[in-house]
C-alpha cells in the first residue's frame, strides 16, 4: 500500500522548531519507553484476545483433543482436568495464565503433554529462518529491480513496474508448488525435502520472498522516484557523481524507509503464509505449529504461539524502528508523532 | 498405512483375532523376508531415512495414542507377543503363555535376558509397571486403556512369571498385546512422567530414540546390544542400520519425490497416483498392502431422516459408483470392495459383494417408493418440501483424491435426486458433529484381522460412549438379534458355524444397506532399493519396521 | 523545480483520444481482464459451455486440447468450465473480504480520530494489537468459530486484513482532520456534524477506491490460501485456491490443474493490481500535482 | 581559493550561443529555452531573471548537463571554461560537474540529502572525483564549510540537513558546491524562502566568491536580490531573453515593456494606494461597485465606529514532545480599526502563524482576550463563535490546500455561501457570478478544478470563497508569498480594491515587508513571539525603532540600493 515519504519540518513560510540532538537523545529514551509499553499492552492484549476466542470457539477442550477416539473413565476425564487446570473457573485460569507467563511457563499441550514453551522452541529456529531468508531475499529482489528499473527509460521502467506487479501478485503457495515440481521434482536441482541448511531453504525462501519482493517494490519505487525527484539528487549529480551512485547512496536509503516500516508486517504475513510453504517442503515451522494447534484445538499451544508471534513482532517492529532511526534519526520525530 | 491416515477417525488400530483359540506357538516362518534380494548380503552400518507423513504427538504410544504413534514404537520397542501375516500369535518378550479355561487368566512366561536400554531389567515387575502405566488416567491413553477395562491385576510369581487377571474374558486381549501400543517401556523411564517420556521413551527395542526434532523427524541410534527381535525377523542380535531418521513429510508429492532423488530410503504411505510410477520404477520397492477388517466406507446414519428410511438407503447405493472412480483417481492403488468386510477378513463373504450395482433407474424407482417423488429446480429430488439432502462432514485436509472420490460419489448420486453436502471441516468440528450424531453419511474403517471388527460398528454396546463422546457404531443400529451373533461369534469354535453367524450379519448389514464401501483400506509403503533393502511389514499393525533393513553398499 | 517535474508525464502508447487520461496499454489490458472476470462471475455460461460439476472419469486428467482448453481434472471435469465458475465464489470472497477488512478498518481508524483523546488512544492500541496479531490465527479463529465455507473465508480474510486498513485509513483521518480545507470549512463557520458528512468523510474515503481494487487482488490470494490448506468452498463448488489445492497431488502428472487456476489467480489479482494503482496514481496527480 | 586567481583566463567562464533546449518529440514539443545567448566573464555575477516557467532554470541545468531526461539541447555555440562542451558524451559532463561548475539550488530542506550527514555531502564531490585521500578530503570539506561561512564546521559537518537552519543549510550547500573548486556556480533561487537578514548575509556571500575571480550565474524571480548584487542581468520570458545588460541600465531604464511590468509589480517602497498591475483596476471601476453593490453595504467601515478587532494581551505555551514548553506568543496586544489593514511581520518563528490561528478562533489563547466587531471572541466555545465566523475570514498561503481536492469552483462558493444560508440554486448561482466577477474570474471557472488554475486564479478563488460570506474582516497569511511578481502584484492590486469597495478590515501576515509596508496602515513586528514595535506603516518603513526592525528593514531599504533607485513614475 502507498507509503507516503514525508518530509517533516519546516517548509517555507511555517514555522518548525529547530531539532537539537539533545531532544532526539531523550526522545529515543522516551521512545523505547513507549515501545516497551506499547509491547507489553500488545501482549497483553494479545493473550485476551486469543483466550477470548478460544473460549467462544466451540468444543469442550478435553472431549475434543484428548486424541482420536478417547473413550476415557470419567476418572480419567476428571484427573485430566485437573492436570490441565480446566476445572479452574475461566477468570482464574486466565489470571493463572499471566503468573505462567512470568515464568515463562506456557503450559503443557493438550496433545502431547510436552511444556508449550519447548514445543515452540523447537519451531523458532526453522521458523526465523525461513521468514528471515525470505525477507533477505525479498529485500535485495525489490532493491535490484527497482535500483535497476526505476526512471529510466520508457520500456525498462514498465517492465520493472510489470514484474513486480505481477510477482506482488502470484500466490506463494502457487509458487512453491511450481518451484517444488521444476526445481526439485524434475531438474533435481535441490532436494524435496531436507537438504542442508541452505540448499533447504532456498526454494522455500523463494516462494516466499517472490510475491513480497512484488510487494516491497512497488513501495519503495515510489519513494525511490521521489527521492530521485528531489533537489537533492539533482544536487548530487550537479557534484557529479554517477547515476548508479546516486541511486544507491541517495534515492535507496529513501526508498528504503517505507519498506523497512512494512517489514514489521511481513514478519506476520510470511509467518501465515509459511504454513502452507512449510507443508509443500515438509519443514517444520510456527506456520504449521500454530495450524495443526487450531485445527485441533491445542489452546495452550495456540497462546503460547500468538505470545511468542506478538513478541517476535514487537521485536522486530523495534528492529526496524532503531533502523529507520540509523538511516533517518528524523524517524525518532515521526515515529514518535505516528506510533 | 496410507495417505488416508491423516483423516483416520479415531479408535483405529489393528487388530488381529487367532484363527485358531489352541494357542499353539507355531515356528517361525519368515514369510515377509522380500525374496528379492537375497543374493544380496546384509551389511551393518549406514542410516536408514523412513519418510512418514504425520507426527506422533508423543513417542510413548499410550499417550494420547494414535497412528503415527503406533507405527513408530516397534522401531523401539518389543511387545510382549508378536503376530505373523495369517494373524496367528507368536512369542517376543513373552516365551510363551497359558490361558485359564474361563479366559481370564493369562500367565507368561517372559524372556529373562533382555535388558532395556537404560539397563533397566526386563521382568514381571516391569510387565506389572506397563499395565499399571497404560491405565493410569494421567496416561490419558486413548488406544490401549480403553480394551483394557476388564483388567483386574497381575500377579508377580517371580522375575520370569507374571499373571494377568481379567474381570471378564477379553476376545481380542493377545491382539491388544501385540499390537505395538504395548510395547513395553522401561518402568524407570515410565516414573519419570509424560512429559519425559513422550519426548525419549525407553524399550528394549532395536533402536534408541536419541532425538525428536518437532516438525522435522526423530533420531535414532542403532541398540548395540538388542538380543530380542520377534520370530519373524531374518536376523539376529542388533539392527543392520546404524541409525534411523524419521522424517515427517506430510506433502505426499514432496514424499513420493523424496523417495524417488533418494533423499529417503523408504515411505510409508504411498501416494496413490504415484503408485503405477512407483511400480514402474526399477529401483523402488512398493510393499503392496492392504488391511483386513472394515473396509474405507462410509456409514449411513439410520437415527434420522433420510437415511432411517431402508428404501433412501438401498437408492443411495445405487447411486453411487466407487469401482469407477478407483481406476481413474487411485490408479489401481486401492482395490474396490463390495460388501461389509475386506476380501482378506477372515469368514469375508463375497456374496455381497455386488449387491448394489450401479444403477440410477433402480434408485430412482426406491425413492418413488419411498416418497421422494418431487424433484426441485436444482434437480434435487424433495418430500413435503424438504429436499432430499445427505450431509457428510469430512476433514478439511482430507486427501484430494479423497475428496474427489467423495465428488464423484457426490455427482452420481445427484443423478437420483440425492443432494450430498460435503462440508468440510477442521477435525474437532467433525468430531463434535460425530458425538452428536449430526451427520448422515460418516467416514468409517475398521483395520483388525477379524470379522469381529463388525462388532465394532454394529453393536448396540457402541451407540454410547463412556463420555457422551464418540461413538463407534456410527450406523445406529440397535438390534438385539444382531448383538447376539456378534456376540456368540467370538464364542464357537466351530468354524462352519462361525461362518454361518458371520454370514448371516454381513448379509443383514449389507441388506440393510447400513454402509457405502468404497475401498479396501491400503497399507502402501515403498522403499528405494539404492537406499535401503530388506524393509518388511510388521504384522501386528501393517506397516514397515526396520530392523531388518540394511543400507547396500555405496 | 526539479529534474522529473519538467519530465514529460510517462504515458503508454498513443491511444485515440486517451477517455482514460494517463492510462498505458497495460491498464487498458487490465480493464479487459477484469470485465471478462466480472462476466465470468455473474454470467459464467457465457463464457464457458462445459458444466463445471458434469464427472467424466473416463476422461480424467486429459491434457489441454480442442475440447477441453484447459485440460480435466481428477473426474473428468473440464477445468476452465470450473475456473470460469469459480470466478464468482473467488471474487466475491475477495470483495467481501475487503469489505469487512474496510469497514473495520473505518471503525477503527476513523472513531479514533473524532472521539478524542482516549478513544484516540484505545484505537490506536487496538489497530497495533491486531497488526502484530498473526493473520493467520485470526483467520484460523473465524474459521474454527464458523466453520469453513466461502462467507467464513471472506470474515477470515476480512479480520485478518482489517488491520493494515485500519492503520492506512487512520493516518488519511489523521491527514484530512488536519488539512486546510477542514480548517477552512471551519472558518466558513459551517457546523460540525456537516464538515464531518461533507468534508471529511469523503475525502478520508477518497483513497479507499483504489486500496479497495488493490485490496481485492490480495484478498483473493490470500483467500485461496487458506483454500488451499482446505478452509474454503465445500466441494463440489469451484474455488480457485481450492483447485489449487486438490490438485496439488497432480502438479508433476497434470501441470495444468496447477498452472491454469493459479495463472487465472495471478492474472486477476494483476489486473486489478493494475487498475488499483492506475486510480491511485491518478488520485496521486490529483491532489499533488 | 587562491589558486583561482592565479591565471584570469582571457575567454569568458561561459560562451552560450543560440541555446535552445526542448522536451518531447513531434506535436508535444514543448521549447522550454530558445535561442538564447549570453556570456559569463570571471568575477561577475549575471543574473537570469523571470517569472516560474521563464526557462531560466532548464537553461542553468543545460550548463551542467542536467537538463533532464528527454531534453534535447542545441546550441550554435556552448563554451566552458573556453573548451566546447556540444555533443560530450555523459562521462565527460561527469567530470566537469562539482569541479569546473556548480550548482547551488534553493533550500527546500531537500536540497541537502536528508538522510545524509552534511560533511559527507559536501565531500561527495570529491569522493566523486577522487580528489585527495581520505584524510584531505575532510579538511578539505572543512574549509569549504569554513568559506561557506557555517559557523562551527566540524560539528555542522556531522549533522543532518533537518537539524541546521534555513541559512545555515544554504551556507552548506554552497560548501556542497564549491568544495571541488568550481570557477563557475549556478546559483538557482539561493535565497528564496529565507528570512530577509538571511538572505541578506547570503547574497554577500556569494558577492565575495564572485570577487575572488569565479563566476556566478544567478538564477531568480527577485528583482531586488538581482539589483543588490548583480553585474549584469538577462530577462527571461517564456525562454526567450528579451533584455539584458547591466544591472542599473536594465533595472534603471528597462527598455522593454515586460521588464518594466516587472519592476512596477514590486511592491517595494510603493506605498498604500499605488497600484502595482497594469491595466483597469477591475474591482475599483464604478461600474463594478454598482453592479456588486450588495446588501452588505452596512458592514462599510463608516457605519460601524470602534474597532474591528481588540487584541488584549494575548499568550500562548506549546508543549513539546520532550516535555519541555515553547512560547509561541507572549503578551501581544493590538487593536485593528474597522476599514483598515493591519500589518503582521516577522521571521519564521516569530508568531505569525500562531495570531493567525488564535485570530480565526481555531486555538485559544492562554492568557488574554481576542475580541472581533465587538464580540467575545475568545474563551467562548464554539457555538457562541459560529454564528460570528462569516464575519471573518481567511485567504491562505496556499490556496490549492485549502480546498476540498474533490470539489470544482462552483461547489467551493456554493459551499461558502451556504455556510451563510444561502441554498436557493439561482440566488446562489448569481451570488455565485458576482463574486467571480469581484475577483476578476469569469463563469467559464466554474466547473475547473482549482488544481488546473494558476496560482494567481487560485487566490482569486479563495478570496471569492471569503468574499461570499459577506465578511468584516480577512485574515491574509502570506497570500502572495507563493505567486510570481506580476501575480503577485495583480492580486494585491485586487485586494486593495476589494477593501475600498467593501470597506473591509485587513490583518496581513507577510515575511515579505515591501509587500506589507505596501498593504498596510499599520505595522506590528513580531520577534520571538513578542511585539518589538509597532505603528502606522509609513512611519515603521522610513524610521524603524527597534534595532531588530532596523536590521530586518535594512536588508530591504538598503540606502543607494534598488529601491530607492526605483521610481514609481516607471510605471
Amino acid at each position: 500500500m502507498g507509503v507516503v515519504q514525508s518530509y517533516p519540518g519546516g517548509l517555507p513560510g511555517q514555522e518548525a522548531p529547530e531539532a537539537s540532538p539533545a531532544f532526539g537523545r531523550v526522545s529515543l529514551l522516551r521512545q523505547i519507553g513507549n515501545r516497551i509499553g506499547a509491547a507489553l499492552l500488545v501482549i497483553w492484549l494479545s493473550v485476551t484476545l486469543t483466550f477470548v476466542a478460544l473460549q467462544v470457539v466451540p468444543g469442550d477442550p478435553l472431549k475434543l483433543i484428548m486424541g482420536p477416539g478417547a473413550i476415557l473413565t470419567p476418572q480419567a476425564i476428571a484427573v485430566l482436568r485437573q492436570q490441565f487446570g480446566l476445572d479452574q473457573p475461566i477468570l482464574y485460569r486466565y489470571a493463572n495464565y499471566f503468573v505462567g507467563l512470568l515464568h515463562g511457563d506456557l503450559g503443557l499441550s493438550y496433545r502431547s503433554q510436552q511444556p508449550v514453551s519447548s514445543l515452540i522452541a523447537g519451531q523458532v529456529l526453522p521458523s526465523l529462518a525461513l521468514t528471515g531468508a525470505a525477507l533477505l531475499l525479498a529485500w535485495a529482489l525489490a532493491v535490484s529491480s527497482v535500483v535497476i528499473s526505476a526512471r529510466r527509460n520508457r520500456v525498462t521502467e514498465s517492465i520493472g513496474r510489470s514484474v513486480e506487479v505481477t510477482l506482488g501478485s502470484l500466490p506463494d503457495f502457487w509458487l512453491g508448488l511450481i518451484l517444488i515440481t521444476v526445481f526439485a521434482f524434475t531438474l533435481h536441482w535441490f532436494a524435496a525435502s531436507g537438504g542442508g541448511f541452505l540448499a533447504g531453504l532456498v526454494l522455500p525462501a523463494a516462494a516466499l520472498a517472490i510475491p513480497l519482493a512484488g510487494f516491497l517494490a512497488q513501495v519503495m519505487r515510489q519513494s525511490f522516484e521521489d527521492a530521485l525527484d528531489q533537489p537533492f539528487a539533482l544536487s548530487a549529480r550537479a557534484r557529479g557523481l554517477r547515476d548508479w551512485r546516486v541511486r544507491v547512496r541517495h534515492a535507496l536509503p529513501h526508498a528504503a524507509l517505507p519498506a523497512l516500516a512494512l517489514s514489521s508486517w511481513a514478519f506476520g504475513w510470511l509467518i501465515s503464509g509459511s504454513v502452507a510453504i512449510e507443508e509443500i517442503f515438509a519443514r517444520r515451522g510456527l506456520g504449521s505449529l500454530i495450524f495443526t494447534a487450531v485445527s485441533q484445538r491445542d489452546f495452550p499451544v495456540i497462546m503460547g504461539s500468538v505470545v511468542l508471534i506478538a513478541v517476535l513482532y514487537v521485536f522486530i517492529n523495534l528492529l526496524t524502528d532503531v533502523l529507520a532511526i540509523l538511516i533517518d534519526p528524523r524517524a525518532v520525530r515521526a515515529a514518535e508523532g505516528s506510533a | 498405512m496410507t495417505e488416508t491416515s491423516s483423516a483416520r477417525p479415531p479408535a483405529i488400530r489393528a487388530f488381529c483375532k487367532a484363527l485358531n483359540l489352541t494357542l499353539l506357538v507355531t515356528p517361525l516362518v519368515a514369510a515377509c523376508a522380500l525374496p528379492a534380494f537375497a543374493s544380496d548380503t546384509p551389511r551393518y552400518g549406514g542410516t536408514i531415512v523412513l519418510a512418514t507423513l504425520a507426527e506422533p504427538v508423543c513417542l510413548d504410544p499410550t499417550v494420547g495414542g494414535d497412528v503415527p504413534q503406533d507405527i513408530i514404537a516397534h522401531q523401539f520397542l518389543d511387545s510382549l507377543i508378536s503376530q505373523d501375516e495369517e494373524g496367528s500369535y507368536h512369542p517376543w518378550l513373552a516365551k510363551s503363555w497359558e490361558v485359564s479355561p474361563d479366559g481370564l487368566r493369562y500367565t507368561f512366561h517372559l524372556r529373562n535376558d533382555v535388558k532395556f536400554t537404560d539397563g533397566t531389567p526386563f521382568n514381571a515387575a516391569a510387565v506389572k509397571a506397563n499395565f499399571n502405566h497404560w491405565l493410569d488416567p494421567k496416561t490419558g491413553s486413548a488406544n490401549i486403556a480403553p480394551e483394557l477395562t476388564a483388567y483386574a491385576g497381575t500377579q508377580i510369581v517371580d522375575d520370569d512369571t507374571a499373571i494377568v487377571t481379567l474381570k471378564t474374558p477379553v476376545a481380542f486381549f493377545l491382539t491388544t498385546l501385540a499390537n505395538p501400543s504395548a510395547g513395553i517401556q522401561s518402568p524407570k523411564a515410565i516414573a519419570r512422567g509424560n512429559t519425559l517420556n513422550c519426548e525419549s521413551p525407553v524399550g528394549s527395542g532395536p533402536f534408541i530414540v536419541q532425538k525428536w526434532v518437532r516438525g522435522s523427524g526423530i533420531f535414532f541410534t542403532r541398540n548395540e546390544n538388542y538380543n530380542s527381535p520377534p520370530p519373524q525377523a531374518t536376523h539376529h542380535g542388533k539392527a543392520y542400520a546404524e541409525k534411523v531418521e524419521w522424517r515427517i513429510i506430510q506433502e505426499p508429492a514432496t514424499r513420493y519425490n523424496a523417495l524417488a532423488s533418494g533423499d529417503v530410503g523408504v515411505i510409508n504411505g504411498l501416494p496413490p497416483e504415484n503408485y503405477i510410477p512407483a511400480k514402474s520404477a526399477g529401483n523402488v520397492t512398493v510393499i503392496d498392502d492392504s488391511q483386513p477388517g472394515v473396509p474405507w466406507e462410509v456409514d449411513l446414519n439410520t437415527k434420522r431422516a433420510p437415511f432411517n428410511d431402508l428404501l433412501v438407503r438401498q437408492a443411495f447405493r445405487h447411486a453411487i459408483n466407487p469401482a469407477v472412480a478407483l481406476r481413474s483417481l487411485f490408479f489401481g492403488a486401492y482395490k474396490p470392495v463390495g460388501g461389509p468386510l475386506s476380501p482378506d477378513t477372515p469368514f469375508y463373504d463375497a456374496s455381497f459383494e455386488h449387491a448394489y450395482p450401479y444403477d440410477i433407474a433402480t434408485a430412482n424407482k426406491l425413492l418413488d417408493q419411498a416418497g421422494w417423488t418431487a424433484r426441485d429446480s436444482a434437480g434435487y429430488r424433495t418430500k413435503d418440501g424438504k429436499r432430499l439432502t445427505v450431509h457428510f462432514p469430512v476433514y478439511a485436509n482430507t486427501q484430494p483424491a479423497d475428496v474427489a472420490l467423495f465428488e464423484q460419489l457426490q455427482a452420481t448420486a445427484k443423478k437420483a435426486g440425492f443432494d450430498v453436502k460435503i462440508e468440510e471441516a477442521d477435525r474437532s468440528q467433525v468430531h463434535s458433529r460425530q458425538y452428536t450424531w449430526d451427520y448422515d453419511l460418516y467416514i468409517d474403517y475398521w483395520t483388525v484381522n477379524t470379522p469381529g471388527a463388525l462388532k465394532f460398528i454394529y453393536d448396540s454396546e457402541g451407540l454410547t460412549s463412556i463420555d457422551g463422546g464418540y461413538h463407534n457404531n456410527e450406523v445406529g443400529l440397535n438390534n438385539k438379534h444382531i448383538d447376539e451373533l456378534l456376540d456368540r461369534g467370538e464364542q464357537v469354535s466351530d468354524h462352519a458355524e462361525q461362518q454361518k453367524i458371520y454370514s448371516d450379519v454381513q448379509k443383514y448389514v449389507s441388506d440393510q444397506a447400513l454402509f457405502a464401501p468404497l475401498y479396501v483400506y491400503p497399507s502402501l509403503a515403498a522403499f528405494n532399493t539404492d537406499k535401503v533393502r530388506g524393509v518388511r511389514s510388521d504384522w501386528s499393525v501393517h506397516s514397515v519396521t526396520l530392523y531388518d533393513a540394511w543400507v547396500p553398499q555405496g | 523545480m526539479s529534474a522529473a517535474s519538467i519530465m514529460p508525464f510517462l504515458r503508454g502508447p498513443r491511444l485515440p483520444r486517451a477517455w482514460l487520461p494517463g492510462a498505458g496499454a497495460g491498464v487498458y489490458l487490465a480493464i479487459l481482464v477484469l470485465a471478462i472476470v466480472l462476466i465470468a462471475a455473474v454470467h459464467p455460461q457465457l463464457l464457458a459451455r462445459q458444466d463445471p460439476y458434469d464427472i467424466d472419469p473416463t476422461n480424467a486428467f486429459s491434457a489441454p486440447n480442442a475440447a477441453h482448453w484447459f485440460g480435466t481434472d481428477q473426474n473428468g471435469r473440464d477445468t476452465f468450465a470450473r475456473v470460469v465458475y469459480g470466478t464468482g465464489s473467488s471474487l466475491l470472497v475477495g470483495v467481501a473480504a475487503i469489505v469487512i477488512a474496510l469497514l473495520l478498518g473505518i471503525i477503527l481508524g476513523i472513531g479514533g480520530t473524532l472521539t478524542g483523546r482516549w478513544g484516540d488512544i484505545a484505537a490506536r492500541r487496538l489497530i497495533e494489537v491486531l497488526y502484530a496479531f498473526p493473520p493467520l490465527v485470526l483467520a484460523l479463529v473465524c474459521i474454527a468459530l464458523l466453520g469453513p465455507s466461502a462467507e467464513t473465508l471472506a470474515v477470515a480474510v476480512g479480520f485478518g486484513g482489517a488491520a493494515g486498513y485500519a492503520r492506512i485509513i487512520r493516518a488519511r483521518a489523521l491527514v484530512v482532520t488536519q488539512s486546510d480545507y477542514v480548517f477552512a470549512a471551519r472558518a466558513l463557520g459551517h457546523a460540525p456534524s456537516r464538515i464531518l458528512l461533507n468534508t471529511m468523510l469523503p475525502n478520508i474515503a477518497r483513497p479507499l477506491l483504489p486500496l479497495l481494487t488493490l485490496g481485492v487482488a490480495q484478498s483473493i490470494v490470500w483467500a485461496t490460501g487458506l483454500s488451499f490448506l482446505g478452509l474454503g468452498v465445500q466441494p463440489p463448488s469451484s474455488e480457485w485456491g481450492a483447485m489449487l489445492s486438490d490438485s496439488r497431488n497432480y502438479t508433476a502428472m497434470a501441470w495444468w490443474l496447477t498452472v491454469f487456476p493459479g495463472a487465472t489467480i495471478a492474472i486477476t489479482a494483476l489486473s486489478l493490481t493494475a487498475f488499483g494503482r492506475y486510480l491511485r496514481s491518478r488520485l496521486d496527480v490529483a491532489q499533488s500535482a | 581559493m587562491s589558486a583561482l586567481l592565479q591565471s584570469p583566463p582571457p575567454a569568458p567562464l561561459v560562451q552560450v550561443l543560440h541555446l535552445s533546449v526542448s522536451f518531447g518529440r513531434g506535436a508535444t514539443t514543448n521549447a522550454a529555452v530558445r535561442d538564447i545567448s549570453f556570456t559569463l566573464e570571471a568575477g561577475e555575477i549575471l543574473a537570469l531573471v523571470g517569472e516560474s516557467g521563464s526557462g531560466k532554470s532548464v537553461t542553468g541545468r543545460a550548463l551542467l548537463g542536467l537538463a533532464g531526461t528527454g531534453a534535447r539541447v542545441t546550441a550554435e555555440t556552448l563554451e566552458i571554461e573556453g573548451h566546447s562542451v556540444l555533443g560530450d558524451p555523459e562521462r565527460r559532463w561527469r567530470a566537469r560537474r562539482g569541479r569546473q561548475l556548480g550548482l547551488v539550488l534553493q533550500d527546500a530542506l531537500v536540497s541537502l540529502d536528508p538522510l545524509r550527514q552534511v560533511g559527507h555531502e559536501v565531500g561527495e564531490v570529491l569522493d566523486a572525483h577522487g580528489i585527495g585521500t581520505r584524510r584531505q578530503r575532510h579538511g578539505r570539506v572543512i574549509a569549504a564549510l569554513r568559506e561557506a561561512g557555517l559557523p562551527e564546521p566540524e560539528r555542522r559537518a556531522r549533522q543532518r540537513s533537518g537539524q541546521l537552519s534555513g541559512g545555515q543549510r544554504q551556507r552548506a550547500l554552497i560548501a556542497a558546491a564549491i568544495a571541488g573548486h568550481p570557477r563557475i556556480l549556478i546559483a538557482d533561487e539561493p535565497t528564496t524562502a529565507l528570512d530577509s537578514t538571511v538572505q541578506r548575509q547570503l547574497l554577500e556571500l556569494l558577492r565575495s566568491i564572485a570577487a575572488q575571480g569565479n563566476a556566478i550565474l544567478l538564477i531568480t524571480h527577485d528583482i531586488g536580490v538581482v539589483n543588490e548584487i548583480a553585474d549584469r542581468v538577462a530577462v527571461m520570458r517564456e525562454g526567450q531573453i528579451v533584455e539584458s545588460g547591466p544591472t542599473e541600465a536594465i533595472l534603471g531604464n528597462p527598455r522593454h515593456a515586460y521588464t518594466r511590468a516587472l519592476l512596477a509589480a514590486l511592491p517595494a517602497g510603493k506605498a498604500k494606494g499605488v497600484r502595482l498591475s497594469a491595466g483597469t483596476a477591475v474591482a475599483s471601476s464604478s461600474e463594478f461597485r454598482h453592479r456588486n453593490r450588495r446588501s452588505w453595504e452596512s458592514g462599510t467601515a463608516g457605519a460601524r465606529g470602534g474597532s474591528a478587532i481588540v487584541v488584549d494581551r494575548i499568550s500562548k505555551r506549546y508543549a513539546t514532545t520532550g516535555g519541555m514548553a515553547v512560547t509561541a506568543i507572549d503578551q501581544v496586544s493590538f487593536t485593528v480599526g474597522h476599514g483598515r489593514t493591519l500589518g503582521l511581520v516577522g521571521e519564521s518563528g516569530a508568531g505569525k502563524s500562531t495570531i493567525a490561528r488564535i485570530l480565526l478562533g481555531l486555538t485559544q489563547p492562554d492568557s488574554g482576550s481576542v475580541t472581533l466587531l465587538g464580540q467575545p471572541w475568545s474563551g467562548v466555545t464554539e457555538k457562541v463563535r459560529r454564528p460570528l465566523r462569516s464575519s471573518l475570514q481567511m485567504i491562505y498561503q496556499d490556496p490549492l490546500s485549502s480546498f476540498d481536492p474533490r470539489w470544482d469552483v462552483e461547489r467551493i462558493l456554493r459551499d461558502a455561501l451556504r455556510a451563510i444560508g444561502l441554498t436557493e440554486r439561482e440566488a446562489a448561482k448569481r451570488r455565485t457570478l458576482q463574486l467571480l466577477d469581484i475577483v476578476g474570474l469569469q463563469a467559464k471557472h466554474l466547473p475547473a478544478a482549482p488544481l488546473l488554475l494558476s496560482g494567481g486564479q487560485r487566490q482569486r478563488v479563495a478570496i471569492a470563497r471569503a468574499l461570499a460570506s459577506e465578511p468584516a474582516v480577512l485574515l491574509c497569511d502570506e497570500p502572495v508569498s507563493a505567486l510570481d511578481a506580476t501575480t503577485q502584484a495583480q492580486v494585491l492590486d485586487l485586494l486593495v480594491d476589494i477593501q475600498k469597495a467593501f470597506g473591509l478590515t485587513y490583518v496581513f501576515i507577510s515575511h515579505d515587508l515591501a509587500v506589507i509596508h505596501h498593504m498596510s496602515d499599520d505595522i506590528l513586528v513580531l520577534k520571538d513571539g513578542r511585539v518589538v514595535e509597532q505603528g502606522p506603516a509609513s512611519e515603521v518603513w522610513r524610521s524603524p525603532a527597534h534595532p531588530y526592525t532596523q536590521s530586518l528593514f535594512a536588508s530591504v531599504a538598503k540606502p543607494g540600493g534598488f529601491s530607492r533607485s526605483l521610481h514609481p513614475e516607471a510605471v
